[in-house]
């Protein structure tokens, strides 16, 4: 069966796969424009940089062989594989190291890539050799190496990253058509083992439903993240199809505007956790797919505590922390499913407890950015924050929960220079700090949801990097 | 007023006046809070106080399609008032002074804004202040001026080349009292049937925009966007698609018959002048 | 050669028309007369097979040899513009916008079996018969370019086109000029077979027409030859609408009939003229029988 | 003729320039700066400085109104902030697809609509002819959305006889296109077929009231010999009209489809533009649908009075 | 528009309307002098400017109080032109008209009033000069609410007058027949108790059997009132049996006037005697 659905060359005897994704890219440049469109397509599969995030969270090698740690934590020399090469025949050497990292600092236009200000000199030591040095200890370096941070361009790829990606990985990109699908199709020149599959298609669905009738009828193998998990019910048949059902970064947080009234008073942020019946909100808004979590911490990081014991589903408890006060507040949320069907939950449920909450769902990510993120106005909100490591979001007082506790900020500081034990008893105690001071309420850890074929291997469990990893991917007969 | 009632207008007049009294109940009873949240209640089946069950949030479908007719009913009368509002008397205006610049200029700037549909007005609209039933109603209403302006002027024009308006103008009446006592009276019943005609076409861009996440916003109860919600579920559920669609269906279906029903019995005279869509 | 008996025109349940009875012989012109209402232009309607929808002709209508009420419409068809033709009153409407005039005079030849090219050329001819100036150029022409009247000439050469044996003449004159219609009238009298010719105007069937036939309410109420009928009506409705066309001199007042016609349906029963006549009695509550041959008429008190 | 086409074609063209006076006047209402959206939240001051400098958008709006409007009369809509790429071909793909798409749909609404109509008129007082009224009616009150979801259910999901959606071009695999585009086609044609039924009921309906019919018929045609040579030109005079409303509808109704049936056609680009903030392709998009709804009503207009001598 | 005919009343001999002056009427109340109408088609071609339409062509004529004045003409002759000049309903391309001695070419509507008081019109097809939205009442009134005058009881009075019955005025005009329907305007016209009755083919709509009583209406009511009548009609023998004088209009012309025995008894003009000559009669059938 041509499972392909560009149908292009769709029963050609090579074999190819089609997955079916929600955002398309505006472009391919992830070094200036946001989003997670471009990662997710091109990193691992496109691009690939010195270390890669494994499936069970730990960092391994990629395009390094092996790297060395200084004793004072503070040198990384990294060992580069032999015969990498660029799509196009360039070699990739210490030089594009240097390079692709001096970049990050000169050319790159995001926000993250102050995550990189820890290094001092990137220096290449010969051909196979780079060394980093950092201006102080730090244990989020090398995962953000593993992240687009670290992706490893070519000095004479970059002329029009937008259109035209040039990097190491097992994938090369063969054509866009803008509003409907990218292809990739497997590296020729690839430095290991070759993918099983000749090309795969994304193809872009700004509709759950129409990906999902996608699947039913052919149209595409494999739905990378299922929008609409009431709907999962169609795959149920094992003779068909199959269901992957792992986890992400993505923690769906009741965000709550720490700055203003009503929210500023911690008791009133109290009484919003103990108001929300979480059980019964992952059943109703995403059909039960997901985990409880009760700090910003998903289970895949080393530092996980189940916190979910913190604030028990109590709605009196919640009405005596409110003092008998009623409040009315706004709910900006962007207009996305999983945030839309959530605000409709915790609106009801807050209501029992005497919060009235307004929902207006503000168009993602355009406006809601702009209104929520950006100007801080709102009470409450709910967003998938889908960066992983992201603890750090809340030690920034200038970030839209408004939260500010110096305590916090203290912690991820020491966290992140001290060793790894260090790290995780920090982390931990960070996490619990958040969850006590109710900065936020926690609602689920958003599912990892892949619905395909049967027959189709080799696709990621959980989704806890940027990129979805084709290089596994493949299709019994 | 001459003619019978036939048989569309019955069966419209029912239909809207379905709408209408469940619109008008939906004030001051539902079943249930439409909007409340229970995940108990989840996907319950009809029955026990729930005639047509329950959706995915464990609301009751029937209580939100009471609501829902509130929705479509204001969508209706306000897009169609905008529309009629500022259509007819432009419309009047131009066929009263067919030959001047006036005239022109209306029915030229009236072309114009026909260039720019409902649906690309509302898309429009919506991303500048934000999606929403008020900017639904407002694009849809502006889009509407050009068919009443057209409707009012064809019509005017019509009334204006009669023997009595000369009489009236013989008597001494002056243009606005023309238009109050002679214009109006004998085009209001094709500006009716439009007006009907409209309300239909408003209900449909509604359920359109509220499909493209541009209309009706949650967690107010609309017909399009519990349509739109219920997709998901249409293989297990097919009954949370089958009440909204069915509304949504029978209140056009109301509306047209009405309009039609409403052209044959007001005057079959006018029965030329036809509503544009 | 037309012959009619009884012929009953019905629409809702309502009589239209009711047991009309007449005969036109060959190369015979007769007239048709009554008000507005009086179900002239469906008895004509009827005999074309041409009545509007909804409306129902009983009885027996036959030209020559051939029946002419409740036959299928294949048959009527093939009689239609060629052995009965019609004028229609309006003739701003009963022309074809869209097509030009030559096309719609040999459209009714072509349909009944002339090849293309000899209808076209015969289409000019029978323009310049019905004295239409430069017959050739108009032929090219559209309906909207021509007046009322040239319309009206060019619905008669259509009529005129296969050489029938009756024509029937719908008030073909009534949106017209005077010196216009004039011609026209001369026109017919000259061109038409025999003619059946309707119309309001007494004087107008006068100049026209041999013998007349007076409906009123449906019926015919009197016939006979012209002369005979108009300088010695016996019917009063006759009567009457002789002396309401008669203009006195100034300063004098104006016989008129009373009343108004009765829309459909709202005739009274037995004589349908009771209501406006100075001379009804109880009698006149009976149908009168149309009585007398030659000059028939019905009424109960004759003048 | 000819004067009139002067005069239209001159209004025409006018009409066009002020809706690009219009058109860009409504963008610089939109709230944001392309530049910091084009960065997103995270970008630097500076650089928002700086891309601003290069967008040009730290000019005023006359002077870029000047160099946009310069630009669509070459055919050059510019190049989108956000994707850096070239907006007129993005935009003369998808108006090829949203073409084929409409006419489509309209071909499918035409061969329903004339038949179905005329029978329906023809048949007024029949049974039948009510069955076929009452069915548009219903038709018409069945959202377009809907009808394709269905169909897609019966179609695709239920039979699998045809993909869900998807477009795949013509000089890919012509049969892929055609069944790709059958779905579409029918749940646009189907409604719009409704619709236009009853237009062309009414219209026949009238012509048949009219006088040169009974003349028609008094030269010996029968009732469907005078509807066909003398009713239905007459008919479709109107019918025209309606016909052109529709199309400057269904272009832009063509997006609910699209969204339906995942098919790239511009009003899917529209809605791309608009959620990412891509002002100067929305600008075009809807400079391009306006015009095509323009350059309709003028076929229209003149078609109106090719078809009618009396307007000639 | 100022009239370039703006000379004095000229005597009155030298107008082709003035024939002379049957006894008792005397004073002029309408005067028209060198009237014209040019109606432009719009322009059919880009060199070519939009054909011209003379409705009127140099237009003078003089009705007296009291008088019974006939227009005849073919269809296009320009007879309603004319009326709607006489009532100021359009304006004239040049020419002027006084009513009263007063010009009323020119005048915006606010300065009418005494036109509108004083002449009031008929016309010919009583169903769309009756506006159907309306009872029978208001229309009646509506000359006189238009000019803020109080309705009163007059209307029952207007209504017997011309020989409605009393209920009639809440009715609708499709309600009645087409000679009510003519008389119903005609109440209206008389609303305003006008000096001057212009009436546009008054009866050419009506059967022939209503058009007595229409005429003799009129008629009754020109003695009683002492009402001018200008009346207007295609057909000469409904002028000679209505009006003393007549003017004859051919392509917006007059080109024969005079008092209409004469001119039925020995028509001047040859297009005169084609119109004399085309009236089909019932001569001959006593
Ligand atoms: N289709 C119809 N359905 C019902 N009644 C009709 C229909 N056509 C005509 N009538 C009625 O039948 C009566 C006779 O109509 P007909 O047209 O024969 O009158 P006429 O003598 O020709 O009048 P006119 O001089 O106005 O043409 C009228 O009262 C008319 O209202
Ligand atoms: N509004 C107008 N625009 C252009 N031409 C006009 C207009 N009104 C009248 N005409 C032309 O002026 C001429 C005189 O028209 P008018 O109506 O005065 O004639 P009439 O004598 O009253 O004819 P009828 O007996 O048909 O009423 C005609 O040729 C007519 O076509
Ligand atoms: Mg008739
Ligand atoms: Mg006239």
């Amino acid at each position: 069966d041509g499972g392909a659905g560009g149908g292009a060359g769709g029963s050609s005897k090579a074999q190819s796969l089609a997955v079916g994704f929600v955002a398309e890219p505006a472009n391919l440049d992830f070094t200036s424009t946001e989003g997670a469109a471009i990662p997710q397509a091109l990193l691992v599969n496109v691009y690939e940089g010195l270390v890669k995030l494994g499936q069970d969270g730990r960092i391994v090698p990629l395009l390094a062989e092996k790297w060395d740690v200084s004793a004072d934590r503070r040198t990384y020399t990294f060992t580069l594989r032999e015969n990498v090469k660029f799509t196009g025949g360039a070699p990739f050497t210490a030089d594009d190291v240097v390079f692709s990292l001096d970049r990050v600092r000169t050319d790159w236009k995001l926000k993250i890539k102050s995550q990189l200000d820890v290094i001092d000199t990137v220096t290449k030591k010969d051909d196979s050799t780079a060394v980093v040095t950092l201006k102080r200890p730090s244990n989020g370096f090398l995962y953000s190496m593993a992240t687009r941070l670290g992706a490893m361009f070519s000095r004479t790829g970059v002329a029009d990253l937008a259109n035209k990606p040039v990097g190491t990985g097992p994938y090369a990109l063969s054509s866009w058509r803008r509003g409907d699908s990218i292809q990739l199709d497997a590296n020729p020149s690839y430095w290991g083992t070759k993918p099983p599959l000749s090309s795969i298609t994304l193809k872009y669905f700004k509709d759950a439903t129409a990906m999902n009738n996608a699947l039913l009828t052919g149209g595409i193998d494999v739905i990378s993240s299922v929008q609409a998990p009431e709907s999962l019910q169609q795959f149920a048949d094992p003779g068909r199809f199959q269901t992957v059902e792992g986890t992400t970064n993505g923690e769906v947080v009741l965000s709550m505007n720490n700055g203003r009234p009503p929210f500023d008073d911690k008791k009133v942020r109290q009484a919003v956790r103990h108001a929300i019946d979480h059980k019964a909100l992952l059943d109703t808004a995403w059909a039960g797919r997901g985990q409880l979590i009760g700090s910003m911490v998903p289970p895949t990081d080393p530092w996980y505590e189940d916190r979910t014991g913190d604030y028990p589903y109590d709605p009196a408890k919640a009405k005596e922390l409110l003092g008998g006060k009623t409040y009315t507040v706004k709910m900006r949320v962007p207009n996305l499913p999983y945030a839309v069907n959530s605000a409709q939950v915790v609106k009801s449920q807050l209501a029992q407890v005497g919060i009235t909450a307004e929902i207006e769902p503000l168009e993602f990510p355009a406006r809601w950015l702009d209104q929520v993120f950006t100007k801080g106005d709102y009470d409450l909100s709910i967003i998938n924050h889908v960066e992983p490591r992201d603890l750090g979001i809340f030690a920034d007082g200038s970030y839209y929960f408004g939260y500010d506790n110096l305590e916090f900020g203290k912690l991820l500081a020491a966290a992140d220079e001290g060793t790894e034990q260090q790290q995780a008893d920090d982390l931990k105690q960070a996490a619990k700090l958040l969850s006590d001071d109710a900065a936020a309420d926690w609602l689920f850890l958003f599912p990892n949801l892949i619905v395909a074929k049967k027959g189709v291997t080799g696709l990621p469990e959980n989704a806890i990097a940027e990129s979805f990893d084709f290089t596994a991917l493949a299709k019994q007969q | 007023m001459r003619g019978r009632a036939n048989a569309g207008l019955l069966v419209g007049g029912t239909l809207v006046g379905l709408v209408v009294l469940a619109a008008l109940v939906s004030f001051f009873w539902t079943p249930h809070d439409p909007t409340f949240v229970d995940a108990a209640r989840k996907l319950r089946e009809p029955g026990g106080g729930y005639p047509l069950g329950a959706d995915k949030f464990g609301r009751d479908t029937f209580s939100q399609l009471m609501v829902g007719a509130r929705t479509t009913l204001y969508v209706g009368v306000v897009a169609v008032g905008i529309a009629a509002l500022v259509g007819t008397p432009l419309g009047v205006v131009a066929g009263m002074t067919p030959r001047g610049w006036l005239s022109e200029l209306i029915m030229r700037v009236n072309d114009l804004v026909f260039a720019f549909p409902a649906l690309l007005l509302a898309v429009m609209l919506g991303a500048v202040y934000g999606p929403g039933t008020l900017t639904a109603m407002i694009a849809i209403g502006v889009a509407t001026v050009p068919a009443f302006a057209r409707v009012a002027r064809a019509a005017t024009l019509q009334v204006m080349v009669t023997d009595y308006i000369l009489a009236a103008r013989a008597a001494g009446r002056r243009r606005p009292g023309i238009a109050v006592r002679h214009v109006l009276p004998n085009i209001g019943s094709v500006l009716i049937v439009q007006a009907s005609v409209s309300f239909a076409i408003a209900i449909l861009a509604e359920a359109a925009l509220s499909f493209l996440g541009f209309g009706t916003r949650p967690p107010v109860p609309s017909w399009g966007r519990m349509l739109q919600e219920s997709q998901e579920l249409l293989f297990s559920t097919p009954r949370l698609a089958l009440w909204p669609g069915l509304a949504i269906a029978l209140a056009v279906l109301g509306f047209n018959l009405l309009g039609d029903g409403l052209r044959d019995f007001l005057d079959p005279k006018l029965r030329r002048i036809r509503a544009e869509r | 050669m037309l012959s009619v008996e009884g012929l009953t025109v019905r629409a809702d349940g309502v009589e239209l028309v009711r047991d009309v009875s007449f005969a036109v012989a060959p190369g015979e012109r007769v007239g048709l007369i009554g008000e507005s209402g009086s179900g002239k232009s469906l008895t004509a309607l009827s005999l074309m097979g041409l009545l509007p929808e909804g409306v129902t002709a009983s009885g027996r209508a036959r030209l020559g040899e051939r029946d002419l009420v409740g036959v299928p419409e294949r048959r009527l068809k093939a009689l239609r513009g060629r052995e009965l033709a019609m004028v229609f009153q309006e003739p701003m409407t009963a022309l074809n916008p869209l097509m030009r005039i030559g096309a719609q005079v040999a459209e009714v030849m072509t349909l009944h079996g002339r090849p293309r090219q000899e209808a076209r050329r015969r289409a000019v001819e029978l323009l310049e018969r019905v004295r239409l100036p430069e017959p050739a150029q108009l032929a090219r022409a559209y309906p909207h370019q021509l007046s009322g009247g040239q319309r009206q000439r060019v619905m008669l050469a259509i009529a005129l086109a296969n050489g029938p044996e009756l024509l029937i003449c719908d008030e073909p004159t009534t949106a017209l000029d005077v010196t216009v219609q004039k011609q026209m009238l001369e026109l017919i009298a000259e061109v038409a077979p025999a003619l059946l010719f309707i119309t309001h105007d007494l004087a107008v069937v006068a100049s026209v027409c041999e013998r007349v036939l007076v409906m009123y309410g449906g019926r015919v109420v009197e016939s006979g030859p012209i002369r005979e009928v108009f300088t010695r009506p016996r019917h009063r409705y006759t009567q009457g609408l002789l002396a309401a066309s008669r203009l006195t001199p100034r300063g004098t007042r104006l016989p008129a009939i009373a009343g108004s016609v009765p829309p459909a349906g709202r005739f009274p029963g037995g004589c349908v003229f009771r209501n406006r006549c100075p001379h009804a009695t109880s009698a006149c509550e009976a149908s009168p029988a149309l009585r007398g041959d030659g000059h028939a008429f019905a009424c109960w008190h004759p003048a | 003729m000819t004067l009139y086409l002067v005069r239209r074609l001159a209004v025409l063209i006018a009409s066009a320039a002020v809706a690009a006076v219009a058109v860009f006047a409504f963008m610089a209402l939109l709230p944001g700066d392309p530049a910091e959206i084009a960065l997103g939240v995270n970008a630097t001051p500076e650089a928002v400085a700086e891309l601003r400098r290069q967008f040009g958008t730290d000019r005023p709006p006359v002077a870029q109104f000047l160099d946009w409007s310069g630009g669509l009369l070459q055919g050059d809509f510019g190049t989108s902030y956000v994707t850096s790429a070239p907006i007129g071909p993005q935009i003369s793909d998808r108006l090829g697809v949203t073409a084929v798409l409409v006419l489509g749909g309209m071909v499918v609404a035409l061969v329903l609509a004339v038949p179905l109509g005329t029978f329906a008129a023809v048949h007024h007082r029949d049974p039948l002819g009510a069955v076929v009224s009452a069915a548009s009616q219903v038709g018409i009150a069945i959202p377009a959305f809907l009808a394709g979801i269905l169909l897609v259910f019966v179609f695709a999901v239920r039979a699998q006889a045809l993909p869900s959606g998807g477009y795949v071009p013509f000089a890919d695999d012509p049969g892929e296109w055609l069944r790709g585009l059958l779905l579409p086609w029918l749940s646009l044609g189907l409604v719009q077929g409704a619709v236009l039924t009853r237009y062309v009921r009414s219209a026949v309906l009238d012509v048949m009231r009219e006088d040169y019919l009974r003349t028609a018929r008094a030269k010996g045609r029968g009732r469907t010999g005078a509807l066909w040579r003398h009713g239905l030109r007459n008919a479709s005079v109107p019918v025209v009209t309606v016909l052109g409303l529709q199309l400057a509808t269904l272009l832009i109704g063509a997006v609910v489809v699209e969204r339906v049936f995942v098919i790239p056609g511009l009003g899917d680009l529209l809605l791309n533009g608009v959620a990412g903030r891509d002002l100067l392709l929305v600008q075009g998009v809807v400079m391009v649908l306006v015009a095509a709804v323009l350059l309709i009503n003028f076929v229209v207009d003149v078609a109106y009075r090719v078809l009618d001598p009396r307007l000639r | 528009m100022p009239s370039p005919a703006g000379t004095p009343p000229e005597p009155p001999s030298s107008g082709p309307g003035d024939g002379p002056a049957e006894a008792g009427t005397t004073q002029p109340l309408i005067e028209v002098r060198g009237l014209n109408r040019v109606y432009r088609r719009p322009r059919a071609s880009l060199t070519r400017p939009g054909a011209a339409v003379h409705a009127l062509r140099d237009v003078s004529l003089t009705v007296r109080r009291g008088e019974r004045f006939g227009i005849v003409g073919e269809s296009g002759s320009g007879k309603s032109t004319l009326l709607r000049l006489l009532c100021a309903l359009d304006q004239p391309t040049s020419g002027s008209i006084r009513f009263d001695g007063q010009e009323i070419t020119g005048r915006p509507e606010r300065r009418l009033r005494f036109l509108r008081e004083n002449l009031q019109i008929v016309f010919q097809d009583p169903m769309s000069s009756l506006d159907p939205r309306m009872r029978v009442r208001d229309l009646v009134a509506e000359p006189l609410t238009a000019l803020g005058l109080p309705a009163g009881d007059r209307v029952a009075e207007l209504l017997e007058g011309v020989g409605l019955p009393a209920d009639a005025a809440e009715r609708y005009p499709h309600q009645f027949s087409g000679g009510q329907r003519q008389r119903i305007a005609i109440a209206r016209a008389l609303a305003p108790r006008p000096k001057v009755l212009v009436a546009d083919e008054p009866v050419s709509a009506l059967d022939v059997s209503v058009r007595g009583q229409i005429l003799n209406l009129l008629a009754d009511l020109a003695d009683d009132l002492g009402l001018t009548l200008v009346f207007v009609s295609h057909d000469l023998s409904v002028v000679r049996h209505v009006c003393e004088t007549v003017a004859v209009m051919s392509g917006g012309e007059i080109v024969e006037s005079g008092p209409v025995d004469d001119v039925w008894a020995a028509p001047a003009h040859p297009y005169t005697r084609a119109l004399l000559e085309a009236v089909p009669t019932l001569e001959g059938f006593a």
